[in-house]
Order: C-alpha cells, then sequence, then structure tokens
C-alpha cells in the first residue's frame, strides 16, 4: 500500500472562501492510502512547500497529492519540492481546486463535496503514479542544411556565426537558387544578385561552413541530436581539386543545351556553371546532353583543360555524416501550365512567365538587359500581366495564393515603365494583396506613377492578331468587356512545393500538408520547428513566402538550432510511450498515428514452446515521442501505454470520479 | 402419480407461480432459455436442450458475494445466507437433472457452498421427460434414460394431449399436494402410457459412444502427442464450457472503489489464457494445448477419479455449439476407440 | 461597353487629368465616394464608377451621363477619400469637356427668357444650354 | 461437389508433395452431417481427408497465426470472405505473405444447417450434398432434393466478395457476384436507425442478454487477432468479468469498436454466436458511418493501406457539434 | 440503486486535452465565470489519448455523461491528434446512439484555450441536457 500525504491548499480566501478545508482534510484521511492530511495557506510559498518537505520526511510519504491551483500554474513548483525531499518528481500529483473548483462554484456545500472529489481522484492517480526519469542524450553539434538558396544560405551563415559546424547542400551545380535569377528585388528595387552574391561568396569563405554542391540527402536516420544523413555527392565529372574555374571548357564546349537558369530563354553548353557568378565557380558536365556521355565521342573539354581537371569515369559518391540538427530550406517549383491553354503559353513567344521576365530585365540575361519582344527583338510598348496563373484555382491550379506574386508584378510593371519609356502596363488582377512593409506604397507606385492600369478581372483568353496579342476579359468593377491589344503577355505563374518534396518528407519523417508544402508543428506558435524534433523549416519549402520572410524564417530556424546545439545533451520529456513487448501484436497501428515518426518496428527473439523465435513489435524512440498518446488508443491489446497517464491511471481516476 | 390437460398447463404454472419464482423455457429471437413465466409466454415444451443450462440457477454465471465498507467502521454484508428465493424450475430435461447430482458432488461435498445448497434448497424442480432424441444428444451412453429423471422433484411425462406428475421427493409431493384441485389422479392406464414412453424416449438414438475404460487410458495419456493434434483446432472461445450443464469452475472479482467494494463470483473457463494466469504473470497452461487437454482430463479423469462419474452427461450442447466441431464426442471416440453407431 | 487599348491610352483620359488636376489612376476603386454621396440615388454612374470609367477610358459613357449634373460639387466624397481624390473636380472637369465643346447644346439661348439672357453670368449660360433641355 | 473435392486434393497433394508447402489448409468431414471443421493437412496422406461440401463455412485464415501453426510454409484454401480474411492478417502484420500459398476456391454460399433442421424437424438427416443449385438431403433414409438458394446463409445471401481476393490459384472458375447484394449490406441497419431511441435500446439490450461472454466472436474473428486481448487482461482489467449488461455491452462496443474499419464483413462472428446475437449488424453499422462520414473504404482488399481510423484528412465532417 | 428525479443531479466526466480544453476551463475559472458543479475534469495530454474504453467505464460506474473535449481542428498541439479523436467519436458516438444512448449523454466538443466562456457555457449546456434526461440507467453495472 502506498503512503499518500495530502496538501489542501487555501490560497489565502482564494480557495478557502468556497471550499471547506477542514471538512476536505478529513475525507481525504479516509481516501484509501492516504496516510497523512493537512492544509496551508499558500502551499506555494516557501513555508509551504517546507511544510510539504517535512510532511514526507516525517510520515515516510510515497506519494504526495496537492489540492490547488491549476497544474498548468504550479506542476514544476511542485514537482521540484517533493524531488528535494528524496521523491521522484512524477510521484506528486495535483488536484485542481482552484480555477476548476473554488473559482467557478459558488455555493460551499456543493463545492466542497466536488473539491473532495477531485482531490480522491488526484488520490487515485497519484496511488498508481511511477517513478520516472528523463534520460540524457548527448548531441552532434554540428547542422545540415538542405537547400543551397537564399534561405539555406542565410541559415547556414547565422548557425556558422554561432560557432557551429555546418553543411549546405545543393543539388544543383551552384548555390543561389532562385534568388539568383532575379533581377531587382520589391519594394526597393536592389538588385538581387548585388546582394545575394556576397552572401554566396560568405558562405564559401566561412571556415564553419561546408559547401556540399551538386548533391543530394539520400537517406536519413536518428532522431534529434543524433541524426546520420546518407548525402549522394553526384558525379560532376570535374576534379573540384584541380579546377580553376578558367572557364575555357565552356566556351569550347560544342554541345548546346537550353539553359535551365535562364528559363530556356538562352543556351548554355553541357559543361556548365548555371550563371557566371556560380559559387563554386567550377563546371559540371550534364551527362544527359554531354556527347560523350551520350555518343561516345567530342572529349572537347578533356583536351582543352589546362589542369586536366576533367574525369569522365568519376562515379557518385556517398557521404555519411552525423547531425544534431538539420534545416530544410528546398525551395519552390513554379506552376506547370500545361493547364492553362488559354493564355497561349509555349503557342506565342511573347506569352511568357514572369520568371522568364525576371530574366530579360536582368543585365546578365539573355537580351543583356534590354526589355525585348521574344518574337521581334523590338522594345513592347502595351504589356499585359495575369495575375493569379496556377493560383486560388480550385479547378485546376492550387487552391492557395502563391503571395508573392501581386507584389512582383508591381515591380514589373515599374520596371518596364522604367525600360522602355512611354510603355505601359496592364494588371489583370483578382485581389491586389500588399500586406508587408512599404509593400502598398510600392504597388501605389506602379499605378501612380509608372503608367499601370489595373484590371479587376481573370484574363480568359489570350490570342494573336498580326503580330501583336489580344487579351480578353471584363473590368469586374466598370461591369466593361476589356479586349485589349498588347505586344506582350506576362504570366504570374503560382508557386508550387518541389516535385520531390514528399521523398525528402519521407527521408525526414516530416509531413508536407495537401500540397506538399511542409508542415510547421504548430501554425502560430511553432512555424519553424517541424513535429519532428530537431528538424526545421526555412523558406518556401513549407508555403509560399518573398523574400524578407524567407531570411527572417532562415535565421529564425537558425536560432533554433543554435539552441539546440548550445546543450552538451538532451533531458528527454519522461511522461512519453512505452511499449509492453509481452502485450505488442506488431501490428503498428500506433506507428501510423504517430505524428512525430517515433516509432518504429524492432525484432525480439522469444521462446515459444521448445523453440526460440523471432518476431516483430513496436519500439518507441524516446527522443522523438512527445508524449501525446494518440498512440495507446490506436492500439487494441493496450500494449502501448503513455506514462504518466497510463491507462491504469486514467481508469482509477474515472473511478474515483464515479465514485 | 398425477396428471393435467396440456390445455390446463398454463392454469397449474400459474397456480405455481403464485407460492415461488417460476421458470419454464421460452424462446425468444430463436433462442431457447429459461426465463420467468409469465400469462402470456408460451412454454417451449419441444426443444430439448435450452441454450443456457439449468444450472445457472443454483451456479449462477455471476453472483455478489459480499459488499464491504471501510469508510466509517468495517461493515460487510454476506450474500451467501441471503442467497436462495424459493424457486420452481419447470420442464428440466433429464440430462440437465442429471447434471445436478454432478453439481452437488462439487459444491455441497466438504466445504459446503452455503449460497449454492440454500439455492438447491429452496428450489423444486419439474423435470420433463424426453420423447425423442436430437442428433447431438448421447445421453445413454452414459447410462441415463431419457425418459426418467431421478433427481428431480417430480417428473413430468407428455403423454399426448395429458401431461402426467410423478412425485419422486417430499418437495415433489408437497408440490402437487398444492396443485389438488387443478390436476388429477392418474389411471393406471396414464401408468402404462408413461412407462410406454419411456421405453420409446430410448429408440432412436443415432449417436453413443463407448466410455468404458475412457478414464483408465487417460491416466497414462497427460503427456501425449494426442492433445498436440487435438488442441490445434480449438480457437479458445469459451463456448463449451458456458453451456455444459456440468462445468462449474469460477472466478472471485473484486470490484473495488476504495472505502467500499464488492466481491463477485462469475464463471470462468479454463480454455482462456488468464484462467491460470498467476499474479506474477506466470501460466502454468502456457498455451491451448494444455487448456484443452485440462477440460477433457477434467470431465473424463479427474472427475470420475475423484466423484466416480464421469463429468458429463451426454446432453450434446458442446457438439451442436463449438464453433470448430471439436467436442467430446469426438475424444471419447478416439480416447476409447470403439465408437458406437453413427 | 468595351475597353481596348486605345481606350485606356486615349488623350481623353489625360484632358481629364489635366483639367481636373486629379489623377484619376490614383482611385483604388474602394467605393467610400458612393457610399457618401446624398444624392447619389439620382445617379446613374456612381461616383466611384465616375473613376474607374475615366481610368478605363470609358470617357464617352460619362460624357452622355446624367451623373455629370447630378453632383452638387458638395464635397462630401472629397473629405473622405483615402486617396486623396478631389472628385468633384474629376466631375467638374468632365461638364468642363462637354462645355468646351462646340455644339451640342439642349437648349438654344432663344428659348431663355429675356430676364434671364440678360443677367445670367455667360459661363451660367453655357453650362445652361449643355445641361438642360427643353 | 465431388470434383471440387477431388480439385483440393489434387492440388495439396502436388504441393506437399514438391514440397513447396509443409502443411495445408482446408476443410474436411466430421461425423455429423452439418459438421465441416478446418483440415490440418501434414502429409500426402491425409489429403483425402479434403472436401468441399455445403458446410465448409469456417474461415481458415486464423490459424494462421503463429499460436496456431509453426509451419514456415503453409498452404491454404480459402473462400472469398475467407481471403479477405488473409490481407486483413498481412495488413495487421501478424501474417507474411511469403508463409502462406494461397489457393482461391470461389464459393456459391454455404449451407445454413439451422435451416435445414427446421425444413425437416424431428426427422433424421443423414447427409447434405450438393449438386448444382441442388442441396440432395440423405433423409429418413430417402433423398430430398430442395433449391439450395433457400437453404443458403443469411451471410452468403449478402455476400459480395464471392471470388478469393488474393489467391495464389484459383483452383475452379470464378462465381458471379449474386444480384441486390449491394442493397442488402446495410439493409438491417437502415431499419434500425429509423427506430426510436428507446426501441433500439430494448432490442439491444434483449439481445445483449443473452451473451454468456464466451468471447466465440472475438476468438473467430480474423480482426481480432490481437496476442493478448484486451478483455482478457487483469492489470488493468478493461471488462469486468461479472456478465452483467454494463459489461456485456461494454464488450460488445469495444469489440465493434476494435474492428471499426478492419472488419471485412465475414460474418462469422453472428454465424457461431451461440446465442445468436446479430454481430454484424453492428460492424456494419460501424462501416456504414465511417463510409458515410471519412469515404468508402473496403478492408480486406489492399493490405498496404491505413485503415480509415489509422488516418485523416483535415477537411473530415464530425459526427458531433464542431461550432 | 434508486434515484430521486427530481433532485438527482447528474455526475459529468469530462475528459479535457491538457493544451486547450484544459487551460480554456482553467481560464474560466480565472475569469470566475460560473457553472454547475456536476463536472469532473480528467485532464489527458490531448484528446487522442482517450480510449473510447475510458468513455464506457465512466459510463458503467454511474456517470451520467462524458464530454470529450480537444483543440479546434489544426490547432492540436501535436498536430494531429484530434482528427483522430474526430473520427474515432464521431463513429462511437454515432453506434451509441444506434444502440439507444441518448446521444446527448455523450458529446465532443472543441474548446481552445482562450474560450473560457465557451467552457462555462459548455458545461452549463452539457449538465441542463443530462439533467432532463434523468440519470443513466443503460450502461451502469448494476452494483
Amino acid at each position: 500500500m502506498k503512503r499518500i500525504g495530502v496538501f489542501i491548499c487555501w490560497c489565502g480566501s482564494n480557495i478557502a472562501a468556497t471550499v471547506d478545508i477542514d471538512k476536505t482534510i478529513a475525507a481525504a484521511k479516509q481516501m484509501p492510502g492516504v496516510v497523512f492530511a493537512d492544509h496551508n495557506k499558500y502551499t506555494c510559498s516557501e513555508l509551504g512547500q517546507d511544510m510539504v518537505k517535512n510532511a514526507i520526511k516525517e510520515h515516510q510519504l510515497d506519494r504526495v497529492v496537492i489540492g490547488a491551483c491549476s497544474p498548468r500554474m504550479h506542476e514544476n513548483t511542485f514537482r521540484k519540492t517533493v524531488e528535494a525531499a528524496g521523491l521522484n518528481p512524477y510521484y506528486m500529483e495535483i488536484a485542481n481546486i482552484r480555477e476548476q473548483c473554488s473559482w467557478v462554484h459558488k455555493d460551499k456545500e456543493t463545492a466542497t463535496g466536488k473539491a473532495i472529489s477531485l482531490v480522491r481522484t488526484a488520490v487515485a492517480k497519484a496511488a498508481r503514479n511511477e517513478a520516472l526519469f528523463s534520460t540524457e542524450m548527448p548531441i552532434e553539434r554540428r547542422a545540415l542544411v538542405i537547400g543551397g538558396g537564399i534561405a539555406g544560405i542565410q541559415a547556414a551563415l547565422d548557425i556558422a556565426e554561432t560557432g557551429f559546424e555546418v553543411d549546405l547542400l545543393e543539388k544543383e551545380p551552384s548555390i543561389g537558387g532562385r534568388m539568383a535569377q532575379l533581377d531587382k528585388t520589391f519594394p526597393t528595387l536592389d538588385c538581387s544578385a548585388c546582394i545575394l552574391t556576397p552572401k554566396m561568396v560568405d558562405v564559401a569563405q566561412h571556415e564553419k561552413i561546408r559547401l556540399i554542391t551538386y548533391s543530394e540527402v539520400e537517406k536519413v536516420e536518428g532522431y534529434v541530436g543524433n541524426f546520420t544523413v546518407t548525402i549522394r555527392n553526384k558525379a560532376r565529372s570535374v576534379d573540384m581539386e584541380k579546377c580553376t574555374g578558367c572557364g575555357d571548357c565552356m566556351n569550347k564546349c560544342p554541345q548546346k543545351v537550353s539553359s535551365e537558369f535562364e528559363m530556356g530563354l538562352a543556351e548554355r553548353r553541357a559543361i556548365y556553371t548555371p550563371f557566371p557568378q556560380a559559387v563554386p565557380n567550377k563546371p559540371a558536365i550534364d551527362r544527359a546532353t554531354c556527347r560523350w556521355f551520350t555518343q561516345e565521342k567530342c572529349r572537347v573539354c578533356e583536351k582543352i583543360c589546362p589542369t586536366g581537371a576533367i574525369d569522365y569515369d568519376q562515379v557518385d559518391e556517398f557521404i555519411t555524416q552525423r547531425y544534431g540538427a538539420i534545416v530544410v530550406a528546398t525551395g519552390f517549383d513554379t506552376h506547370k501550365l500545361d493547364k492553362y491553354g488559354e493564355y497561349a503559353y509555349g503557342k506565342h513567344p511573347d506569352v511568357i512567365t514572369s520568371l522568364e521576365m525576371e530574366r530579360l530585365f536582368n543585365a546578365s540575361g539573355p537580351t543583356g538587359g534590354k526589355l525585348l519582344r521574344p518574337s521581334n527583338g523590338k522594345p513592347p510598348k502595351n504589356v499585359a500581366f495575369i495575375q493569379c496563373v496556377g493560383s486560388r484555382d480550385k479547378a485546376k491550379g492550387n487552391p492557395y495564393c502563391a503571395k508573392i506574386c501581386c507584389m512582383y508584378t508591381a515591380k514589373h510593371a515599374i520596371l518596364l515603365n522604367e525600360k522602355v519609356p512611354g510603355s505601359k502596363s496592364f494588371v489583370f488582377y483578382i485581389d491586389v494583396r500588399t500586406p508587408g512593409k512599404d509593400y502598398e506604397e510600392f504597388y501605389n507606385r506602379a499605378y501612380e506613377q509608372h503608367n499601370a492600369t489595373y484590371i479587376k478581372g481573370n484574363v480568359s483568353k489570350v490570342f494573336p492578331d498580326g503580330d501583336q496579342l489580344v487579351v480578353r476579359s471584363v473590368d469586374a468593377l466598370s461591369g466593361a468587356l476589356v479586349e485589349l491589344v498588347v505586344d506582350m503577355v506576362v504570366l504570374a505563374t503560382s508557386v508550387d512545393a518541389r516535385s520531390d518534396a514528399k521523398d525528402l518528407a519521407q527521408k525526414l519523417s516530416i509531413t508536407t500538408n495537401a500540397h506538399k508544402f511542409f508542415n510547421e508543428a504548430h501554425p502560430k506558435l511553432r512555424p519553424v520547428e517541424t513535429q519532428t524534433a530537431g528538424i526545421f523549416l526555412a523558406g518556401v519549402c513549407q508555403g509560399p513566402k518573398d523574400i524578407p520572410e524567407t531570411v527572417a524564417q532562415a535565421s529564425a530556424a537558425a536560432v533554433k538550432v543554435a539552441s539546440l546545439l548550445s546543450k552538451e545533451s538532451l533531458k528527454s520529456n519522461p511522461t512519453i510511450a512505452e511499449v509492453d513487448q509481452k502485450r505488442c501484436s506488431g501490428d503498428m497501428s500506433c506507428m501510423a498515428v504517430c505524428p512525430y515518426g517515433a516509432i518504429s518496428e524492432k525484432i525480439i527473439e522469444e521462446r515459444r514452446g521448445r523453440e526460440t523465435v523471432t518476431r516483430k513489435i513496436a519500439e518507441v524512440n524516446t527522443a522523438l515521442c512527445q508524449g501525446c498518446g494518440a498512440c495507446t488508443v490506436a492500439c487494441r491489446p493496450g500494449a502501448i501505454n503513455l506514462k504518466g497517464f497510463t491507462n491504469e491511471q486514467i481508469l482509477a481516476e474515472v473511478d474515483a470520479i464515479c465514485l | 402419480m398425477k396428471k393435467i390437460a396440456k390445455s390446463q398447463l398454463s392454469k397449474m404454472l400459474s397456480m405455481l407461480s403464485a407460492e415461488a419464482k417460476l421458470y419454464v423455457p421460452v424462446a425468444s429471437d430463436g433462442v431457447v432459455n429459461f426465463a420467468p413465466w409469465q400469462e402470456d409466454v408460451e412454454v417451449d415444451l419441444t426443444t430439448i436442450n435450452v441454450f443456457v443450462p439449468p444450472k445457472k440457477f443454483f451456479f449462477p454465471q455471476t453472483e455478489a458475494v459480499l459488499r464491504y465498507d471501510i469508510s466509517d467502521e468495517l461493515e460487510i454484508e454476506d450474500f451467501a445466507c441471503k442467497a436462495g428465493d424459493k424457486t420452481i424450475l419447470f420442464g428440466v430435461r433429464p440430462c440437465d437433472v442429471s447434471s445436478f447430482a454432478m453439481m452437488d458432488k462439487v459444491y455441497l461435498g466438504d466445504p459446503v457452498d452455503i449460497a449454492y445448497r440454500q439455492r438447491r434448497e429452496n428450489t423444486t424442480v419439474i423435470a420433463m421427460g424426453c420423447k425423442s432424441p436430437d442428433e447431438t444428444c448421447f445421453c445413454t451412453s452414459f447410462d441415463l434414460e431419457p425418459g426418467k429423471a431421478p433427481g428431480a422433484d417430480v417428473l413430468a411425462t407428455d403423454t399426448g394431449e395429458e401431461i402426467v406428475l410423478s412425485a419422486q421427493t417430499t418437495k415433489g409431493e408437497e408440490l402437487l399436494t398444492q396443485l389438488n384441485g387443478l390436476i388429477q389422479e392418474a389411471t393406471s392406464g396414464d401408468e402404462n402410457k408413461v412407462k410406454d414412453a419411456q421405453e420409446q424416449a430410448k429408440e432412436g438414438y443415432t449417436t453413443s459412444v463407448n466410455v468404458q475404460g475412457v478414464m483408465e487410458k487417460l491416466d497414462g495419456m497427460f503427456e501425449d502427442f494426442y492433445w498436440d493434434r487435438l488442441h490445434k483446432r480449438c480457437i479458445a472461445c469459451g463456448t463449451c464450457t458456458f453451456v455444459c450443464p456440468t462445468c462449474h469452475c469460477f472466478d472471485m472479482q473484486e470490484y473495488s472503489t476504495g472505502s467500499r467494494g464488492e466481491r463477485i463470483r462469475c464463471w470462468d473457463s479454463c480454455m482462456y489464457s488468464d484462467f491460470t494466469l498467476m499474479g506474477h504473470g506466470h501460466n502454468p497452461r502456457p498455451t491451448q494445448k494444455e487448456r484443452v487437454r485440462q477440460r477433457f482430463m477434467h470431465k473424463l479423469n479427474y472427475f470420475p477419479h475423484q466423484h466416480g462419474d464421469y463429468a458429463c452427461v451426454g446432453c450434446g450442447r458442446c457438439v451442436r455449439k463449438c464453433p470448430v466441431n471439436l467436442d467430446i464426442l469426438e475424444v471419447i471416440q478416439e480416447i476409447g476407440g470403439a465408437a458406437g453407431g453413427m | 461597353m468595351k475597353i481596348t487599348t486605345e481606350k485606356i491610352n486615349s488623350n481623353l483620359v489625360r484632358d481629364v487629368e489635366e483639367v481636373s488636376g486629379q489623377k484619376v489612376s490614383a482611385c483604388f476603386q474602394c467605393g467610400k465616394c458612393t457610399g457618401g454621396c446624398p444624392v447619389v440615388w439620382a445617379m446613374d454612374i456612381f461616383p466611384h464608377q465616375v473613376l474607374r470609367y475615366a481610368q478605363m477610358g470609358l470617357i464617352d459613357e460619362l460624357l452622355h451621363s446624367k451623373t455629370l449634373w447630378i453632383c452638387a460639387s458638395c464635397q462630401t466624397c472629397d473629405s473622405r477619400c483615402p486617396r486623396e481624390v478631389d472628385i468633384p473636380k474629376v466631375i467638374e472637369a468632365l461638364r468642363l469637356i462637354i462645355m468646351r465643346e462646340k455644339g451640342g447644346n439642349y437648349l438654344h439661348p432663344n428659348d431663355l427668357p429675356a430676364r434671364v439672357r440678360e443677367n445670367a453670368p455667360q459661363q451660367g449660360l453655357v453650362s445652361a444650354f449643355r445641361k438642360y433641355a427643353k | 461437389m465431388k470434383e471440387c473435392s477431388e480439385k483440393m486434393r489434387k492440388v495439396a497433394s502436388d504441393a506437399l508433395q514438391k514440397q513447396e508447402v509443409t502443411a495445408v489448409l482446408g476443410w474436411r468431414k466430421k461425423d455429423f452431417w452439418w459438421q465441416s471443421p478446418v483440415a490440418f493437412i501434414e502429409s500426402v496422406d491425409d489429403v483425402d481427408q479434403l472436401v468441399w461440401d455445403p458446410f465448409t463455412v469456417f474461415n481458415p485464415v486464423k490459424y494462421l497465426l503463429e499460436d496456431y501453426d509453426c509451419h514456415d510454409k503453409v498452404g491454404i484454401f480459402v473462400k472469398g470472405c475467407d481471403s479477405r480474411g488473409i490481407n486483413r492478417l498481412i495488413q495487421d502484420k501478424r501474417l507474411d505473405r511469403d508463409r502462406v500459398v494461397v489457393y482461391g476456391v470461389p464459393c456459391e454460399g454455404k449451407a445454413d444447417a439451422d435451416k435445414i433442421r427446421a425444413s425437416f424437424a424431428s426427422k433424421k438427416i443423414k447427409k447434405v450434398t450438393i449438386d448444382g443449385d441442388s442441396l440432395i438431403i440423405d433423409v429418413d433414409g430417402k433423398e430430398e432434393r430442395v433449391a439450395a438458394e433457400e437453404y443458403l446463409l443469411d451471410k452468403c445471401l449478402t455476400c459480395r466478395y464471392p471470388n478469393p481476393v488474393v489467391s495464389d490459384k484459383l483452383i475452379w472458375e470464378e462465381v458471379p457476384v449474386r444480384k441486390g447484394v449491394n442493397e442488402a449490406r446495410f439493409a438491417r441497419i437502415d431499419n434500425m436507425e429509423k427506430k426510436e431511441l428507446e426501441e433500439r435500446f430494448s432490442y439491444w439490450s434483449r439481445q445483449m442478454d443473452r451473451c454468456i461472454r464466451c468471447f466465440a466472436c472475438r476468438n473467430t474473428c480474423p480482426a481480432c487477432n490481437c496476442r493478448v486481448c484486451i478483455f482478457d487482461q487483469a492489470e488493468p482489467r478493461w471488462l469486468g468479468k461479472a456478465n452483467d449488461m454494463g459489461d456485456t455491452l461494454n464488450y460488445h462496443i469495444i469489440r465493434a469498436f476494435h474492428v471499426a474499419g478492419r472488419c471485412f464483413e465475414c460474418g462469422e462472428c453472428e454465424r457461431i454466436c451461440p446465442a445468436g446475437i446479430p454481430l454484424q449488424e453492428l460492424n456494419r453499422k460501424l462501416i456504414k458511418d465511417l463510409d458515410e462520414f471519412f469515404g468508402e473504404y473496403e478492408a480486406g482488399l489492399d493490405p498496404e493501406d491505413n485503415p480509415p481510423l489509422g488516418t485523416y484528412r483535415g477537411e473530415d465532417p464530425a459526427g458531433f457539434d464542431e461550432s | 440503486m434508486s434515484v430521486n428525479l427530481e433532485s438527482h443531479e447528474p455526475l459529468i466526466v469530462a475528459f479535457c486535452c491538457n493544451w486547450c480544453s484544459y487551460a480554456g476551463a482553467d481560464l474560466a475559472g480565472t475569469s470566475r465565470m460560473s457553472y454547475p458543479t456536476n463536472v469532473r475534469i480528467v485532464r489527458v495530454p490531448c484528446s487522442s489519448r482517450v480510449n473510447p474504453s475510458f468513455i464506457i467505464r465512466a459510463f458503467q460506474r454511474g456517470a451520467d455523461g462524458v464530454l470529450i473535449a480537444g483543440c479546434h481542428p489544426g490547432d492540436c498541439h501535436y498536430h494531429s491528434g484530434n482528427y483522430y479523436t474526430r473520427r474515432r467519436f464521431t463513429v462511437l458516438k454515432r453506434m451509441l446512439e444506434y444502440m439507444g444512448i441518448e446521444p446527448e449523454r455523450f458529446q465532443v466538443r472543441w474548446i481552445s484555450g482562450s474560450e473560457g466562456a465557451k467552457f462555462a457555457g459548455v458545461m452549463n449546456e452539457i449538465t441542463q441536457e443530462i439533467k432532463a434526461l434523468g440519470p443513466n440507467r443503460k450502461l451502469r453495472d448494476v452494483r
């Protein structure tokens, strides 16, 4: 039999005015297992806590029930109290007789009755409380950042600045990501490359950052503080040690390929760096197009290379590294427009996407920064911009708002007006959304000063008329039909999650929403964390956002990483799930409902009759489990239990309540 | 010997029910069980095996044994001495009547189970002789006479239009005395009819087993591989034990609410994994093999060794109800090796 | 009614802006002007629509609207506009465009009573020709 | 019928001879005409025991659990209903697909011994065989020929999967699905839902009152395949052993809940219930609600997917006030 | 057990998730919003911790009503717990009703940590509803 002590707190008059303390104490003394009951004006005071400590020693109490305020208030306080008296902190249970009794009831008799019932319930639970212990797990003090766009760059730099080692992983031959493709940035119109490239160089030169380009995540194992990641380093066919980045090979390579970086508006070679300011500025051979790899002839680059850096025999290599934390910053894809035939994209060269427009504006882009129509190389006078292409479209696109299009279209309108004097833009919109510092003003500038006309109406058809394009819509505000003849049409293409986001999510044991954006742990309060402890999110991979937000989130993720890595070890929450090996059938229903991927299969050996056999059971990873208990209900035989809220405890509470 | 016209039966039952709680076989949703008699129920006189055997009137599936309260001073309420309202069972079949004698050996032997005794003493059993057997009946294999029920207080025999009642104990005589005025004296013709019916009842058995020597053979079979094979089919439900008129194992359960509580006795089944599960987790009968063996050893070896009779009355309920057709007939046949006509 | 590139880019829009001194494009169609206009019940084109029509180059539609002559220039709209557009001035500009056009009178000077003809200010007379029908 | 039995014997003996399997599960005949229990064939010599007759109803898949059999490679004959039990066990990770060779036996329905008994009350039946769509009943020494359809088990009359959904070898040709089975599926539930609350309670309490708590429903059910059932546990004691209405309802509610989204409607629970409790109706009520609220789901078809209570959608509707 | 209907005070067991509904109950307290004493709260980390067996047990032991309260969908502290709660108890509740248990006896509500007033309101509402039904006799153990 347990030796339970009950301590009823007056909380001044907060409890004592409504609950008859003496009666409660007298009732508590009759409860099974209770050997001692007393009261105190303020149990949370030093005096009150001393009383509890002394009583524990004097009466050899092994469980403690405190009738006081909400456990959300003082659970930790009293856990420390009983711990100081030599008991396991989890031997203490609180009966909430203030917030859930004296403060909400007025009649003293019924309130006292309820208080007694609450104390009895806590006593019943406490009698089944078991000693729980946190475990200490050492932390690998090194972080991995997946994705070398602005989010990954910022996160890596910030983590490195706190003194921890960081590996920055990029699947392309160069870091830079989407931001490198942009011309100017809203709302200040500073040059994207001018603010990005210094950061790229910082990354390359930072002693704490290891840059791993042309590589992808192959496998992730382990848990917070102790991830083991296998990275596939794709064969670059260029020896990074020997290559000086002179670029001769790229000039001489006879195989021209459409450039991904230039959105197909220009060509690159089969041996290439994505763009001139690439970091590292060393090329890779695109084996899918290289003549040697496709036709087994050529080898021009090998002949030309002054340092003999070309190596056709390179193979994919695998790097296995341990990390304490991971930041996912994999960015986004632009929406495919194959379902939007009405916009004539791909049918008429003057219908382009917004990202292509960026390249047409850009000084290092295919037109050298002159805005020219792809069809005839002449500057356009009237340009239509179509918003929400693939966004806010439940039927055939994304139901969500891509968030950045309103602003970059305003930017395009301004840039167009600046680049081509006398030009005019027509912006077809559903709503204009400009929540952000200086954003509304920026938008105002577009139509007040830069000759942009905003037309509320979605475009239903774009078709050629001579060497021009006709855009058909309605102005919903005036009710008038719109039929404009323009020189170019720019489609504000929606933002998609990366097509392979689901695969990565699976590798990382994190979840995605219906649109494959990675899920944050809590939409408001934990926007940077994932449900998997130790894995954080930065940038558009979590949901559409612009550069300032991306950078802010990246820095936030970096702080989360740094605060995790700043510890020598992690103390685990002991109120987590536990598997009873004997009862577990190994059907893994628990695994299906675990939001943290904390449950895995384990093979055990056991005797069956005269033989030793193996079978599968569930195993809880104590570092990943957060103690929600969803698994305990999914488990039909009750083989998985939640420490601190066990089946036995809850059933005892129910029984005690219904007494 | 008395008799009553079938048309008058409900009058008789009505009279009996005034004196005691009267239970009769009644079909509900296609399942026949003993149920309290009421004016409007139709007594089922044809079904041989009621679903839950009438042992439940002496040995209920669930009964409170005692209740305690320690919130003030210790108070114990003992239910045993309160057990047993005056009860009459009408229409108990001879096999079930004979099962009472077996239960008596357990519960009236030393130490006497007080609650059981009270119920037994306060209950008057009116047996109903069988006319013809079900295909699963094999009571004759245990030398029971299906038209007779020696252990009953009154034996009722269906002679066609009438039911002949003969008292076999003082309790039975008293009961028939109460019915004076309603029931008539039987004639010698009726007596002959009864004898004929009893002779007739022995006919038509298609199922029988030879139980000779089965107990002795089982003496050396505890470790036999037979059980390894036999148990495989058993899915460990407790149907056989709960429909068996002679199974009498129980479990004690405590419903404690801290300072108050109740102790309950309820049927248990040796087919269940927790039947012999001990507090520290060890189970001396770890697999279904041991459990199946236990059931048949108990019925066909331990019980006869201890009490002289096989703990089976051949009612055939387990044969009919076992979902996997694993029953005592099969075991007796295979152990004894000498099956009767089939 | 149809909006075309020519209409949006037409000189008339620039004229309206020039005459009124107001930036028609500044209006973002919040509707506050119309909501508070005391004579809106009599208008065929609402004040915010006037601006929209102007932005879209639908000037012709405006010039045939009753609204121009209903507006009392009470300035309620102007005092509340978040975009600092003086709407009465825009409407006035439209009226001026009509008045500056030659012809198009609804009223012939001869139809006016002599007393009015002699005493009324000249501008008032011209505007009356354009505004009132017999 | 004879040819069917012969085919099964051939398959079993080939498999045993070639050592593709070390045991075969099928059905055999026992003493009474209505007894066709599961046969465990471990040697070629015993294959002649195998039969296919109107009473080979019992679902053998539960015998594949480790508690029953330690054979490394088992052959098993499965009807349509049984076959979904195979998927059930695989989905529950209680059976390694590689351990079994599944022989599919399409099934036109099995006979209900009680219906036959009722028709031939107080007569001695010796043997019942099937011939095309007739049953031949050897009764009081004479052969009677009756339409099989009249004597089928109720569950077979509403069977939606008469053909095995998983099988390595189909032993004979597939049979057509009976007409109107989809409409019949929830007929009992629709009917009950229309009744008043108190009427529903009195119906169910009358049914449950007969329960003797033998657990035959659970123990037959392939979806009830836990090593240690929650109801058998002493600490905590989830289910009181007292057979009173509270505990009996507790048992039946939780049992049904535990198979919710997992029950594949073989109907064995209801068929073998010695007390005749309409258990399948509870199971189907849950299926109906799960389908209605969370999208249609057919258990026992795809062993890879996740049953409806093991997953969710953010936009799920709720059966309660969500305001 | 004889129960006087007139004076019957129902007993209601409320399983509240620690992060939303239990906090909501605390907020009702700090805001001194009164509600009847009939409700007893069992604190669970998440509504997905509530096993249907707990509910049946409460009814068996004599509770007249059972409430499960959790975070609003999308707000679960553990991300997805209440989605499972929704599925599990939608079917359980409907099955209980199917078997003739009054729908008011078993309820599920979403109450956030900021909804103290809603908590008190729900308690008032449920107590009234269940009081009107009288004591639970259907699922109660006969002891």
